[in-house]
């Protein structure tokens, strides 16, 4: 099996685990965990894509690598906004549930303020 | 000579990846953070041994970043720690 | 014995991956997600692309590692109720089950892909001559398609903006970040003192190299941004106010040099952004300079978050 | 020449292998943070620089080898301010426990 293939199916497991993790797990910073999960899969199966490009003396194709970089950039500043958006809801209300009608406090946290 | 640089870059990544069970057992998060700087000075002998193993000069760059960047994530988790010191201990009693 | 890393690489990857999802505190999963962004670098390295493993280990590892670790380590009194909302034994079988289908299907496109690849690397070869420039990723980003570049640069200020405009009324123009106490056993402030120079020279090396070697203008932003981070963390230097003129020029310096560019271009070379015969590299070289300045400030304010306090605090 | 100089990179790169392999032995293995801690940085410090110092003969320039120099200097600095960082948290832990 090549690098390409091995790591292409790496990729794929790796976008179904974030994905699991993004439906299953209810606190919203494990959400965006999961998505940069399921985003470093996107990128490394478009890797493995750009590594079986490889030719004219270049070890991979140059033009996903250069899309992948842009990528990666952008994906922080996703997340960035992601975090500080989320940050703002719990500054607000003191909690960052996402449920419709949140739960009785029943799991009363001591550390919450 | 490239085999033998390449065999101890996976020696010492499967060797540092093995520490990484100090990530699932803990107990407490310093114990977390040291199991990742492991694997952090791991990476940059890896990075390097492939580096020379390849003749790819460039990745020589790659270790300096990543020995700048872990350092500087590193400093932001201990930065993190202390807000939350008491959670943890009741946590891990 | 290649391979032997590869296997290594992909299950200690996918290791932390489900570690980073199932681990029962978020600060834990976090740590996790920091070691995983280590090995993708690693992952790169392997794939050929160092241009894409200069990014991953600036950005995936260090800078995102540091965002979220802040967020894991406020929102921590939030987990216990989290929990208590996990959803059903059906609801998780489900979404077992069609992650797996996505899996899987994915899975089939990688064994079916196309042999030979189809690839641009031959026309990136015979038209890289004509930029002047000798790395090929600073070809693509920079001339064969500076439109993706130019609108991510703006991706990014928008990022910011709305970071920004999550400020409460209070703090409206204020610093962001919360005012770090000088560290009292002194060794974080020890560190932000030796570190910083250091790390200078490094980001500028790995922006110079970047025309003709693998690095450029993101990777050594994001090491610039880093070293500043630290400084600040350490307690040295406080967060610029939002609200300052010279700070909000600069942050559109970078763009607005780009886009000026692009109009010359569609002037005198016939399309937004085409460079005139014989001017590309040097013209390369002005929208990489602006850009420095800009991605360094972004990628650290961002990285602050919304202001939280007022001017003087 | 050439023959000694790959026979010291196998030494040393190997050398430096063992001090990663007690590295992690010792962050397995014993029983509290603070040892572990301290078989962390042998294998930061030791490991590294013996593949680094393995690695000098293959550089093609002077400035190839004081990068990887300098790789090594950063390691240290920032492995050894870190530990003491974690060395204190560990500390002022002990103590509320």
């Amino acid at each position: 099996m090549t690098a390409g293939t091995l790591f292409g199916l790496c990729a794929a497991a790796l976008i179904g685990l974030g994905l699991f993790g993004l439906i299953v797990n209810p606190h919203p910073l494990r959400k965006i965990l999961a998505f940069n999960v399921v985003g470093s899969g996107v990128f490394l199966l478009f890797g493995a894509i750009a590594y079986r490009g490889a030719g004219a003396g270049m070890g991979g194709d140059p033009v996903p690598q250069a899309l992948l970089i842009t990528g990666i950039v952008v994906a922080f500043s996703a997340t960035a906004l992601a975090v500080a958006l989320l940050l703002r809801l719990f500054d607000e209300t003191g909690s960052v549930t996402l449920a419709s009608e949140p739960p009785a406090p029943a799991g009363k946290d001591p550390g919450a303020d | 000579m490239p085999e033998f640089l390449l065999g101890s870059a996976a020696f010492i990544l499967g060797m540092v990846a093995l520490g990484l069970v100090r990530i699932l057992r803990g107990p407490t998060d310093a114990d977390r953070m040291m199991a990742t700087q492991l694997l952090g000075t791991g990476g940059i002998a890896a990075v390097l041994l492939l580096g020379a193993a390849t003749g790819a000069a460039a990745t020589v760059d790659v270790a300096l970043t990543l020995a700048l960047l872990a350092a500087f994530a590193s400093f932001a988790f201990m930065k993190a720690r202390p807000a939350q010191a008491e959670a943890a201990a009741d946590d891990h009693p | 014995m290649n391979d032997v890393l590869n296997l290594v690489l992909a299950a200690v990857i996918l290791g932390l991956a489900a570690w980073t999802i199932v681990a029962r505190e978020a600060y834990a999963a976090v740590v996790g997600f920091i070691a995983y962004g280590l090995l993708l670098t690693l992952v790169w390295v392997q794939l050929h692309g160092v241009d894409v493993a200069l990014t991953e280990a600036a950005i995936g590892g260090g800078l995102t590692g540091a965002l979220l670790i802040g967020a894991a380590a406020r929102l921590r009194s939030t987990e216990a109720r989290a929990r208590a909302e996990r959803p059903g034994q059906a609801t998780r079988w489900l979404a077992a089950a069609f992650s797996a289908a996505v899996t899987g299907a994915l899975a089939v496109v990688v064994l079916l892909l196309p042999v030979p690849a189809p690839t641009l690397a031959p026309e990136v070869v015979a038209h890289i001559a004509v930029t002047g420039v000798g790395n090929p990723i600073t070809a693509v980003l920079l001339a064969f398609r500076a439109m993706d570049t130019l609108l991510e640069a703006i991706v990014l200020l928008f990022a910011l903006i709305g970071v920004w405009s999550l400020a409460p009324d209070r703090a409206w123009g204020g610093r962001p970040g919360l005012l770090q106490p000088v560290d009292p056993n002194g060794m974080l402030a020890y560190a932000a003192r030796v570190l910083p120079p250091i790390g200078i020279v490094a980001g500028a090396y790995i922006f110079w190299v970047g025309a003709d070697h693998p690095g450029g203008k993101f990777q050594g932003a994001t090491l610039l941004a880093a070293m500043w981070l630290l400084v600040m963390m350490a307690g040295l230097a406080d967060a610029p106010p939002t609200s300052r003129a010279w700070l909000r020029w600069l942050l559109v310096a970078g763009p607005l040099a780009f886009i000026g560019i692009g109009v010359v271009g569609a002037v005198h070379a016939g399309a937004f952004l085409a460079y005139p015969e014989g001017f590309a590299k040097p013209l390369i070289l002005v929208i990489e300079f602006a850009l420095m300045p800009t991605l360094t400030l972004i990628l650290g304010l961002m990285l602050l978050g919304a202001p939280r306090r007022g001017e003087t605090s | 020449m050439s023959a000694i100089l790959d026979g010291f990179t196998v030494v040393a790169v190997m050398t430096g292998a063992v001090f990663f392999l007690a590295g992690t032995v010792g962050l397995l293995r014993f029983p509290d943070s603070l040892s572990r801690l301290h078989a962390l940085s042998k294998a930061d410090n030791l490991g590294l620089g013996l593949v680094m110092l393995g690695l000098l003969p293959h550089v093609d320039s002077v400035a190839g080898g004081l990068k990887l120099v300098c790789i090594w200097l950063l390691v240290l600095l920032s492995g050894s301010t870190a530990s003491q960082l974690i060395a204190r948290t560990l500390q002022r832990g002990g103590s509320q426990s």
